[in-house]
């Protein structure tokens, strides 16, 4: 159709209807100002635009709602997480001293969410009310264990992941004790609780969600 | 899931008169084969061998009676079924006992065994026939009762009622 | 069962015929041998102690028949048929050695451990069940462990 | 028809044929090694009262002590250790203990503490430990052992530090113990009883029986057929005979007899008296030894009798039959040698044991 448009006349047709046809750029220079001097409400960009633009609507289209774009934060992936070691203690942090505040502060917050920790209190709440607490900064000893090497030791523990307590001990030396196939014990004013590592393999953020059964084993 | 296999014993019951035959059921079979378990093989046979132990078929007329059982412990019923002596049935006892015929994987086996020993006795006993009249009443008789179709395949009366 | 013996240093021993080693007025001196068996022993050997609920005396005869009776209960007729002896029966104190081969020592032990009453017959008419537990004290494939029980072993 | 039931869990038996005078025989390891012994016992035939020599020798056995609930800790004490445990041989035994349920607990004169214990108790040690012989799909058992001579356990060291932390605060084992000393010093006395004086503990002696056998029959034997291939005993029925006669079973019985059918082995000679002498108590290897030696002069003089015999029983509770090689418990614990001597210093020497022990050396 274009095509057709486009074509020259045909040189007999010229004689038949008397005229001339334009070269192709005295076409277009004409046409140009033909469209500028009927269409004065249009700049000439515009009017350029229209003669460029040869997409045809040939029904109603509705107007796209503008999607509002909600801007997240972007944090660190994993990765970016691992190469920065945003969550290694650097060695010289490494200090039994540095976390005892962290100590004194997780005892308090024990003591307020057991309501004062009296030594009538019954266990069994407390027992449920440290299931569901943060164990940051407390004093874990590794009570018994499949492997030997790790009964015994004692420490602050400075960080909960999934399947391991790192903890500061008193030497100052940081240690990852995997929690499956051991028990640790947790010391607060006279109360020593046991944890079954192999029961609490989740993020401290995950457990306060769970919901512990009292059934199965508890053998290591 | 693996198929639990059992092992089906066919058996005859062989009692000197005929007509106590008819007293025979499910129950009554079942109650000797466990009463001679657990004498040959006492409680601990008896416990090991009494799960998918149970009476399939049983035709009061000819006295043949199926078993079955699992097949890891099938040998202790097989072995106990000498010591049946006689079957109680309301106070009467019938002395009989049972001749093992055939130990057969599937119920099929055992029907196809049973057809072939029942030929085997027919032609066996056909001819100690006295006169041609009883050997025509035979073969009347046992035509009587076969499916028309394959008529040479079943010859005894037994066989068209098996399951 | 597998008696395998392994030899490790036989020598031609039985080369030298018995004639010529009685000849010889000192007899030579062993040369070294080593064999190593495995479950030699074809019987088991059980000490036993018997603890009835009131005073009860009995014979050999009488707890072997027990014994006996209460194989036949747990195994029948066919099951419990295995032969076994009683060594040694101490009528005073209760306690009792007894063999038997390997193959029926899960049985015998089993059926000692569920046997619970001992039936006598008192009188002609009554039957009276009278209860009675079978401690196992010690189980040895040699009969020379039964006598060296460091169990037993009582210091005050 | 039950092929479950009619296995039975192995047994081993070792035999040996050697000649006392043998440069190469090593009779004494075994005795010397064997630490833990329960009960000796001698049958001597055509003998009718013990020979006066032998008779001091059995009376000069060691005595030993019986000392209650102590800590084992105390074994750790540096006092004892440089005294008694590391100066002469110190052999204790946890007593009334049983090896399958019980913490069993063993300090060899090798200096190894050896320490039998079960799951839960392994896990709350903290010490490293292999797991036992006797054991389901998962170790129910495990044996810690302890070489109290190595440098890193020097009082003081680090792994000394930590295996009394275990033994004093985490799991304060404590048990019944039979003690004995051999090549006792003075100083080494005056530790050892300055221990003994914090507990209650009280001193036995070997508790010696003898009584003369009347007319039984002997299997005879001969000193180069240890296999009793030619006119002479196979070694299970010899063993059997002479539990037979320490158990005082008659052997006179028929084939067709209702209670019994044992009967002394073929071939067999008819023996006047023979005499059976027992000692029981905590015994000392050295001590064995000795009757040993005197056992081999016993042919000095001329006797009826071609071999008498020396059966020794372990504790069926000790957590190690000879050196430290394993033993445990299934049915019957049995760990025991027996020792045939022969007139021209042959011996015959049998180790027996159980289905959870290591092979005997």
């Amino acid at each position: 159709m274009e095509a057709l448009v486009n074509a020259r006349l045909p040189a007999d047709h010229e004689h038949i209807l008397h005229i001339v046809a334009l070269k192709k750029k005295q076409a277009e220079k004409f046409t140009t100002a033909f469209l500028k001097k009927n269409l004065t409400s249009m700049t000439e960009e515009k009017i350029n635009d229209i003669v460029q633009h040869k997409a045809v609507l040939l029904h109603y289209a509705r107007k796209k709602k503008e999607r509002k774009k909600i801007k997240r934060t972007k944090g660190l992936n994993a990765k970016q997480r691992r190469e920065l070691k945003v969550f290694q203690l650097k060695p010289e942090n490494q200090k039994y001293e540095l976390f005892l505040p962290l100590h004194e502060l997780w005892k308090q917050y024990i003591r307020d969410l057991c309501n004062g920790l009296k030594p009538d209190s019954n266990p069994q709440n407390i027992q449920q009310k440290l299931l569901k607490a943060d164990f940051h900064g407390a004093v874990l000893t590794v009570a018994k264990s499949k492997c030997p090497s790790y009964v015994g030791t004692t420490g602050i523990l400075v960080q909960e992941m999934k399947h391991v307590f790192k903890i500061i001990t008193m030497e100052d030396k940081l240690k990852v004790i995997p929690k499956r196939n051991s028990v640790f014990a947790v010391e607060i004013d006279g109360f020593v609780s046991h944890i079954f590592g192999s029961k609490f393999e989740l993020r401290s953020s995950e457990r306060s969600a769970k919901k512990f059964k009292v059934k199965g084993t508890i053998d290591l | 899931m693996v198929r639990l296999k059992s092992r089906y014993l066919l058996c005859e019951v062989c009692v000197s008169d005929r007509s106590h035959l008819l007293l025979l059921d499910d129950g009554t079979v079942q109650n000797a084969a466990k009463h001679a378990l657990i004498q040959a093989h006492g409680d601990y046979g008896f416990a090991h061998s009494i799960f998918g132990f149970s009476v399939k078929y049983l035709n009061a007329h000819t006295g043949i009676v199926l078993l079955r059982c699992r097949k890891s412990h099938y040998r202790l019923i097989w072995s106990a079924l000498p010591f049946i002596t006689g079957l109680k049935k309301r106070g009467q006892k019938v002395p009989c006992f049972f001749n093992c015929l055939h130990v057969g994987g599937t119920i099929r086996t055992c029907q196809k065994f049973l057809v072939r020993y029942n030929t085997q006795q027919l032609h066996r006993m056909l001819p100690l026939c006295h006169s041609e009249e009883e050997r025509s009443a035979i073969r009347k008789s046992v035509l009587s009762c076969t499916v028309q179709k394959d008529a040479d395949a079943d010859s005894e009366e037994d066989i068209g009622e098996e399951d | 069962m597998d008696r395998g013996a392994k030899v490790f240093g036989a020598l031609g021993q039985r080369l030298y015929s018995n004639r010529m080693r009685r000849a010889a007025k000192k007899e030579e001196p062993a040369t070294y041998e080593r064999l190593v068996y495995k479950n030699t022993s074809v019987y088991h050997y059980m000490s036993i102690s018997l603890e009835f609920e009131n005073e009860e005396t009995l014979s050999p005869a009488q707890l072997k028949q027990f014994i006996v009776n209460g194989l036949k209960d747990i195994y029948g007729e066919v099951g419990g048929a295995f032969p076994f002896d009683l060594l040694k029966f101490d009528e005073l104190k209760l306690t009792a050695i007894l063999r038997v081969y390997n193959s029926g020592l899960v049985k015998l032990w089993s059926a000692l451990t569920l046997l619970s009453s001992f039936d006598q017959e008192r009188c002609a008419v009554r039957v009276n069940q009278e209860r009675c537990a079978v401690r196992v004290n010690q189980v040895s494939p040699f009969l020379l462990a039964l006598s060296g029980n460091s169990r037993e072993l009582e210091l005050h | 028809m039950y092929r479950e039931l009619e296995k039975c869990p192995r047994s081993l038996l070792v035999c040996e044929k050697s000649n006392f005078e043998n440069e190469k025989s090593s009779h004494d390891t075994h005795v010397s090694k064997h630490y833990f012994n329960h009960k000796v016992s001698l049958v001597i035939p055509e003998c009718r009262s013990l020979p006066p020599k032998l008779a001091s020798v059995i009376n000069n056995f060691k005595k030993y002590f019986l000392i209650k609930d102590l800590p084992v800790y105390e074994f750790l004490d540096k006092d004892f250790l440089e005294n008694v445990v590391w100066n002469g041989a110190l052999y204790a035994l946890s007593y009334k203990t049983s090896i399958d349920q019980d913490n069993t607990i063993a300090l060899l004169p090798s200096s190894h503490l050896i320490l039998s214990v079960d799951k839960d108790t392994y896990e709350q040690l903290g010490l490293e430990g292999k797991p036992s012989q006797y054991n389901h799909k998962q170790p129910m058992r495990y044996v810690v052992t302890i070489d109290l001579t190595e440098k890193s356990m020097a009082p003081g060291g680090k792994r000394y530090q930590r295996v009394l932390s275990s033994l004093k605060e985490r799991v304060p084992l404590k048990s019944h113990f039979l003690l004995a000393r051999h090549n006792s010093g003075v100083e080494g006395d005056r530790v050892l009883q300055s221990l003994l004086a914090r507990y209650q503990w009280k001193d036995h002696t070997p508790v010696v029986r003898s009584h003369t056998l009347k007319d039984l029959s002997c299997p005879s034997l001969r000193s180069t057929d240890l296999r009793g291939e030619q006119h002479s005993c196979d070694p299970s029925s010899f063993l059997e005979w002479l539990g037979a006669v320490s158990a005082g079973v008659s052997c006179d019985n028929t084939a067709t007899s209702f209670t019994s059918t044992y009967v002394c082995p073929e071939p067999n000679t008819p023996v006047s008296q023979a005499l059976h002498c027992t000692l029981s108590g905590l015994l000392l290897p050295e001590d064995i030894y000795s009757l040993l030696q005197e056992l081999r002069r016993y042919f000095d003089e001329p006797k009826f009798t071609s071999w008498l015999s020396l059966t020794v029983h372990g504790f069926m509770d000790s957590p190690v039959s000879w050196g430290d090689r394993e033993h445990g418990f299934h049915k019957g614990g049995e760990n025991f040698y027996n020792f045939v001597l022969f007139r021209n210093q042959d011996y015959w020497l049998h180790m027996g044991t159980g289905s959870n022990d290591r092979c005997p050396p």
